[in-house]
């Protein structure tokens, strides 16, 4: 269950970094509605985060294990 | 449990508070870029600042779907 | 209690954010005593933060009234 | 009872460290601007992070100040 | 003790993703520069983003490496 | 022991700070490896942000034991 909560947590804050940068990006003056303009930028920016956030999950987790590799812990 | 239904509003409302914050951080950025002149937000500060809430929300429920449907369709 | 604990984080948090965006802005050169211009400009920029943050208070909490009144979980 | 002095003590020291973070981080992105030649803070730095400090704190006592009377007007 | 050890390993994994999120945002900063017309990471943001991920931790060593040094003089 | 922990997050929050502002100027455009120059920036930024950190504290304590001394509490 802890294991559970920890999910949500982390799948929240990437949600809420992603609007951060895309809304920043995308959303430069906020009209009556989004423009189709902005929801195609939005769609674009979110895709290109996660795909961001997959490349540094991947990239920092093998630097670690080859760190812990090379200098174990006993 | 009431004091369980006690916690969940509690956190509920922090949440609530929170993403207030933030959302005034980031329209006030968005919105109130000309010089301090008043305290009061002027003609275009004003509906500035409540369609960036607005935007933001439908942006943020773009996302929302988007994950539920990359969800459903692993 | 917790209540009261939660109204003053709010507070705090409030007075946190506005002291970061009304020194950036009003205090570019930090000198050896506040200015009057520089004092006038962090009183007003004060009024207008908390504007800001009623602003987005009422919109945000409308929004979700109205999202939940449309979609209501049993 | 000791072990609730301890408590508040720790806590307090945490705030205190918070705003020290806090403030090297708003302070040496407003004097820290020329190109990093020397490790220590040169003869406009080190005064510039001194007021910097000085003028933040003066401007929260504004802040609060007028919170203070706001609360007594209502 | 099995307890401890599961408490141990999960705090040190919300580390590591609190790491993944804080980098994430600081090299889509730096490496997503260009106007969002894709939502994959096209030929130069791949690898700017891995170099970012192992640039950071080098320099993250060089700092600690400093750190330790300067604990040994004392 | 408490206090030991809190000694630990208190560095970690300062390394943690320092490797923001630092990488953000030391590192513009992350390349195979660092530079010499950029890591001769990375060491004089590091320690300046240390010395930064340093005065901070300093002007920071000062200041509060000024005014608790001019406002004593019960």
């Amino acid at each position: 269950q802890i294991r559970q909560e920890a999910a949500v947590a982390n799948a929240r804050q990437l949600v809420e970094k992603l609007n951060e940068h895309c809304f920043e990006r995308c959303v430069p003056k906020p009209g009556a509605s989004l423009s189709s303009g902005e929801t195609t930028c939005y769609t674009t920016c979110m895709e290109k985060y996660m795909a961001a956030w997959n490349t540094v999950s991947r990239q920092y987790v093998a630097r670690i294990q080859r760190e812990s590799a090379a200098a174990p812990r006993y | 449990q009431e004091l369980q239904q006690f916690v969940v509003n509690e956190s509920q409302k922090a949440r609530i508070q929170q993403s207030i914050h933030s959302l005034t951080d980031i329209c006030f950025r968005k919105c109130i870029t000309a010089k301090m002149s008043s305290g009061k937000l002027d003609r275009t500060e004003e509906p500035c600042m409540q369609n960036c809430v607005d935007r933001f929300m439908d942006a943020n429920m773009t996302v929302l779907r988007q994950l539920e449907q990359m969800r459903t369709q692993m």
